[in-house]
């Protein structure tokens, strides 16, 4: 199995969600975070003290999936979320020890 | 003001007669009772009984100033701290308030605006007459402006408040280091050392300033310049925050900040229109004077951030209420509303430079800017008053006291608020200092005096 | 109200006689003043200085009304945006009371309410003859529906705040979108022909539905109608926001709104009971009928929720709190306490299906239900003030006027008011459009107003 | 006090009065009318109209009070449960008080202070006469302690709130597992057979406590333990909530309770001063203890923290200006300065211990210290009353009862009070269980029951 | 070493964390997540719009051990993290090339 | 490829930052956690309740990083994000399998 763990912009949530609903998905776990890049962020000004914050805020998505889907998964994600502007993010990917359904105690595939 | 003379005066002569009247009254039967109401009136011109629409008035206003520093002042303050100093800002605001009222009530008002005035020198610094309110009671009155009164116990209430966020005010300057017990210490000697003799000096009948005729209808000086003063001296002493200015300190919420704002301008009114004592045409202009000065000095500041080549800003605009807010206190009885407008926006385009550049260049850390927008704005508002006290420029004034004879008057005024409040507070830093010291350890401060201080966290 | 007749006369009436009786009185010694004070009273039966009680009342009631719009109405729309668009939506709610108050005292008071009323057509819309209120002074006074006055700076600050809240209430239709400048010039222009125009004609002595003898008692069609409307129209115009409706956009802090609420309903007690002008017993009336027309909106509303098969939920709660007071408003005084509940069930009902799906249905984008809310109760409470004002219904009318009459008149002026407001703001949409131009950029309406247009966050 | 002897007697005996006098009023012309209104003056020594400021300032004082429950008492106790509890509690406050309005105009009213009051055994308990307020019209006036009158529209408006924060008091004990409708139906059932009746009891001419002589200026009894008893026993009755008190449930935005506490303490002005019914020195002396009784509250609570080994924290100023404010409510007015601060010294030392180690010990599940805070302060203050009150403590008393004597009658006026609200309550809540069932599900109270119960979260 | 990904429901985060700490787990780090899965969330509803959000609060805990013990940790983050209904979540594991301790800078098994 | 994950305390993650930008780092994703370890955290009192939190903010750190250096990041981390004391935190190292730049398609060591 492989562990994919995306970073994306924050409103291109929902279209990579459904998108991969879709293709077969059938869950994810999604955290808020900040990310430091090539992109630069606004400035933001309190009584002329500037803070250029270069963190922006950004979204996670991890995925475990059966080695099958994999690449499409990615190509997946790739596809929806990009806006082809500087920022779209990173999709790495990992392979995946084992995973285990908390519920059943089903491991591999069938835990996903 | 002038007319303030007969307040000082007032005050005492008043409680005595009321005092006696109103025995007289209590044995009297309804009917005699309806004449003696009427009967001093015309005989005294001072009727011994507040007319309850001027005690309403004034129990409205002293509310109003409550409002203004819990939740109020607490809330811009703390809105401008980093999250981790959230309640600590909260609770040194509400501390000192509430340490004020508990001092004002022991020695305070005897010591501001108690019944007896010595003649001698000591006179323009303080009175006495009145420890633990001795001469206080239901039935003694306060004079106002005019022939009328206002009950001594409402009077107390609300010069208590004033005393009480202007003690409240000063540490904004100070937030995110300095110890709660540091801050209550201070705090208790400031306000009888620096505070009350001030009060008094400009607004008691035998104070100094008030006998050479300075203009404060509603504290520019006694408040804003006092505390503005007073904190960057206080913030000098105690030292920059750590990581000041490199690290970004951000407002944690400028909601918090907004909402603050918000519930300054409403109180104001109580502290501007409210310092007439009576509700009447005076305290109409006062308060048109101050929704409009207000209004200009929000935008101004606005503006000047697009003309700096920044985007107007929601906190530009709080920061343009606060300073037009300031500008016309002094000024609130004493200006037409156009005057009100030149001042809000002058004193907010000077307070801009002064947070946003002199600030910088001198290299201090006002933490709120205390003294950039209070102290800077208040001084603008305090000689400004002499401009637009004047007839010609649409000013209440009767222009008997020529406009270069009042500025000088006020120019001194001021003069001598920055030099008691800085050497004052000056000298009790170092007092604070040497009793409990000043500042949280470094680890504290690092963790934030929430959970430092009041081992608590603001949100959970 | 027919009494607002002597209102308009009165102001300019008394006025006059005012400033004369005022030297005169200076002059006066305190005896004679006293004798003065009767006089008038007897002889004119309009007494030249202000009862402090009234004056007491009315100022708090005008500061009650800033506290609805600052810091009350930026936390109610403000929660109900999303995060990123807080600041930008309170600044924009600050920012166009901070205008109108300006605009106000320019030429606003001028012409809604100037001393001068021309008896040909034109004095149906608008009055003049007091630029820079330059007929006001601390000594001219306002008449109120009795034979009592107060003070003028008074009278004008409080009709200020009534323009201020309105001009801010119409740009809850069109936040997290509409950029702040357009926001202002909209604003500017709004309030001039269209706002001003109305407060005219519905409450001046003069003005067209005023002597049409419409009801009115404090604002219903001024305030909330017209606010109603207009923002349904500047929203059209605007367009919807980028991903309305499929993308979900919940409130991003029902607990700001919910605080915004609780202070709308306690400040609109200066709304509706200060509309009354005096404290007596028909401010009274209209400060229980403030509480239970609201009370009954509130449960309305979320009955109405469980009835579709939902649960009540907060934001039920406090849509049907705005929905009652806003009934309520053309009828605080007009109506009886169990009059006004009807009046609150009503109106909350039938706001409920405005917002939940007649907006669906039509597909525009009223983000904040300005329209759905304060237009359409506005309009459920105008027409049904005609019913609770007939005494067979417990009202306070003396049936002079037929209850069909009554009606007609009614909905005569929600009809005027309705063509004006929504052809007037069609008008200045278009020229702002021009101008500067009224949406902001894709980008910025992605990232936020906050950062966008204010270069800040609410939340670090 | 007794002074309220001739309020009961009053209202009753005005209103009649008042009727008849105003039509008389209405054909006279406006000369006669001038004079009519000195004449009863003279020939009553009641004035038949309610003066302006009398009537500004209880207005005021209404709105104070509302205030004071939404949003301040909504902030205070939705900051201190977790998050997904927030709108649940906050629309519990809300409903509940809305709930108390709307019963008030329909029989509440007529309950306590209704015009008739018949002479036998029931008079002690209830009054009646006017359902649906059938006997208030503008004209109608409540009579003051003094021969002032104010209107009655007003004076059932100031009491309707108090009818509305009690009610609302009560549900912080039941936070966070209270179903919304069985809050609501508790609410109705509880104001009726509990509420209304100890009103009467204790303020109305005919009521029990009152005819005793026992002291209550603004509710300690009423208001204050009255809720707190009531609370501990639906608390009891109710059960703990899941995980409490092994799982940790800090407050989840101390923010939110810290502008809740300055807004109640704002609005408890209208609260104790307002409970004079006039603006006269009496409510100045209400004021200023309303202050200082509060401010020392605040730091005992502090100092006992300190004392126990912990820090002062931000959560320790806020308990401690509760305990404060609820020990000085039945004293406002009928103690010296030095006495309330004595007695919210005590109340705050008192309560802490009951919330801090009691409450451990017994182990009930009193969410937010209702019992603890308002229950057990409330009797200190009660029965600290009696002392207080006394002259040679500086109190108003004339020292006609003996120290002793007063203070057996307020034990008995407490132990009443304790007695009727606690079996009232068990009564109430075992019907209401019956009916609607007391809790939500445990997967509700798991989920939180914002979502779970209204289907909303309050931060997204 | 392991490093093991646990993404289970909030409120049993305490049970779970003080099991571990019972079998020695010295350390763990904790996160607030959304998750998307099987199991489907309430729908909030504001002034008719409707918003079922699929998106869970969820609690993810990331903890790094020694090969020895990752086995019982997975057993009992899934006994004591199961309530036996839909939405307990999973056990992720992965294998982890080095870890150290940032203070002492010792590495392996004795940083964690 | 390594992805590293390093848990610091908040106040150094400026600090940090910067030290890994000026050895060539040119992005990385931060996200706030709570902390269970060896470090005691303050406790809370709320009238009469004590709550221990052993749970401290921390701040992880996540960055993608050729192989080369690796292991200067890592040494980097630990030098700038020291202060001696207990709760300085952890870095972890993993293998990354692939790495994709959302929008170029580009993957591998160009991605980062
Ligand atoms: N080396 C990295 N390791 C981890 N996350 C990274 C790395 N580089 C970039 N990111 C994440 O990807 C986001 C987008 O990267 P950025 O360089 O700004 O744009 P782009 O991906 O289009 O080149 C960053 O905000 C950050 O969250
Ligand atoms: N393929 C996956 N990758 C990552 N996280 C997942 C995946 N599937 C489920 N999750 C996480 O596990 C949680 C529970 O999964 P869900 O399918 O709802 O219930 P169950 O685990 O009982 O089948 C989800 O909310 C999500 O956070
Ligand atoms: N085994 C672990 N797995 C994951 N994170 C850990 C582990 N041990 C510690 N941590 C993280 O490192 C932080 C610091 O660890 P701690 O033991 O408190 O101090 P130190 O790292 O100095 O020994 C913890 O707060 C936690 O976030």
């Amino acid at each position: 199995m492989k562990f994919i763990i995306a970073i994306i912009k924050p409103f291109k949530l929902d279209e990579v969600r459904e998108a991969l609903t879709a293709i077969g998905v059938a869950g994810m776990t999604v955290s808020e975070v900040k990310g430091f890049g090539r992109q630069k962020g606004q400035t933001e000004i309190y009584r002329g003290a500037e803070y250029s914050t270069n963190m922006l805020p950004k979204v996670k998505i991890e995925i475990a999936v059966s080695d099958e889907i994999a690449a499409q998964v990615v190509e997946t994600i790739k596809e929806t979320g990009s806006t082809d502007s500087i920022g779209d993010g990173k999709i790495f990917v990992f392979d995946l020890a084992s995973a285990t359904r908390i519920r059943t105690g089903e491991t591999g595939d069938t835990a996903l | 003001m002038i007319r303030k003379m007969i307040c000082g005066a007032g005050v005492l002569g008043t409680s005595m007669f009321a005092a006696t009247a109103a025995f007289a009254q209590e044995a009297a039967e309804a009917v005699a009772e309806t004449v003696a109401e009427v009967a001093p009136a015309v005989a005294e011109a001072t009727p011994a009984v507040a007319n309850p629409g001027n005690n309403a008035w004034m129990m409205t206003s002293t509310i109003l100033v409550l409002l203004m520093i819990l939740p109020g002042l607490a809330l811009f303050y703390g809105g401008l701290t980093r999250s981790k100093n959230m309640l600590s800002t909260m609770t040194q605001v509400g501390g000192a308030a509430a340490l004020a009222m508990l001092i004002w009530v022991m020695w305070g008002y005897s010591m501001a605006f108690g019944p007896i005035t010595s003649e001698g020198f000591i006179g323009n610094f303080v009175s006495s007459g009145s420890l633990f309110l001795s001469s206080v009671t239901p039935d003694t009155t306060a004079a106002t402006f005019s022939d009328e009164v206002i009950s001594e116990y409402v009077f107390v209430s609300f010069q208590m408040t004033f005393a009480a966020i202007t003690a409240a005010l000063v540490l904004g300057a100070t937030v995110e280091r300095m110890k709660f017990s540091a801050a209550m210490l201070f705090t208790a000697i400031w306000l009888t050392i620096v505070y009350f003799p001030i009060a008094h000096m400009v607004w008691a009948g035998g104070g100094l300033l008030f006998k050479m005729g300075a203009l404060d209808f509603a504290g520019g000086t006694v408040v804003h310049i006092n505390a503005g003063v007073s904190a960057l001296v206080l913030a000098m002493i105690l030292g920059k925050r750590k990581g000041y200015p490199t690290e970004p300190m951000p407002p944690h919420s400028m909601v918090m900040t907004m909402i603050g704002t918000g519930m300054l301008w409403v109180g104001w009114f109580g502290f501007n229109a409210g310092s007439e004592l009576e509700a009447d045409g005076i305290a109409g202009l006062a308060m048109i004077n101050t929704f409009v000065a207000t209004a200009a000095g929000a935008f101004s500041w606005m503006l000047m951030e697009r003309l700096a080549g920044h985007k107007a800003s929601a906190l530009g605009f709080c920061s343009g209420v606060i300073a037009g807010l300031v500008a016309v206190t002094p000024a609130a009885g004493n200006s037409g509303p156009f005057g009100a407008i030149v001042l809000g926006v002058l004193a907010s385009i000077v307070a801009y430079f002064a947070v946003s550049k002199l600030k910088n260049k001198l290299g201090y850390d006002d933490a709120l800017d205390v003294f950039g927008i209070h102290g800077i704005a208040g001084i603008v508002g305090a000689l400004g008053t002499a401009i637009v006290y004047q007839p010609q420029f649409g000013g209440p004034g009767d222009g008997s006291t020529a406009m270069g004879a009042q500025l000088t008057t006020q120019i001194v005024a001021v003069a001598v608020a920055v030099a008691w409040a800085g050497v004052g507070t000056a000298v009790i830093a170092y007092i604070v200092k040497a009793v409990t010291g000043l500042r949280v350890t470094p680890e504290v401060e690092l963790e934030g005096l929430d959970i430092g201080e009041h081992g608590e966290r603001a949100y959970n």
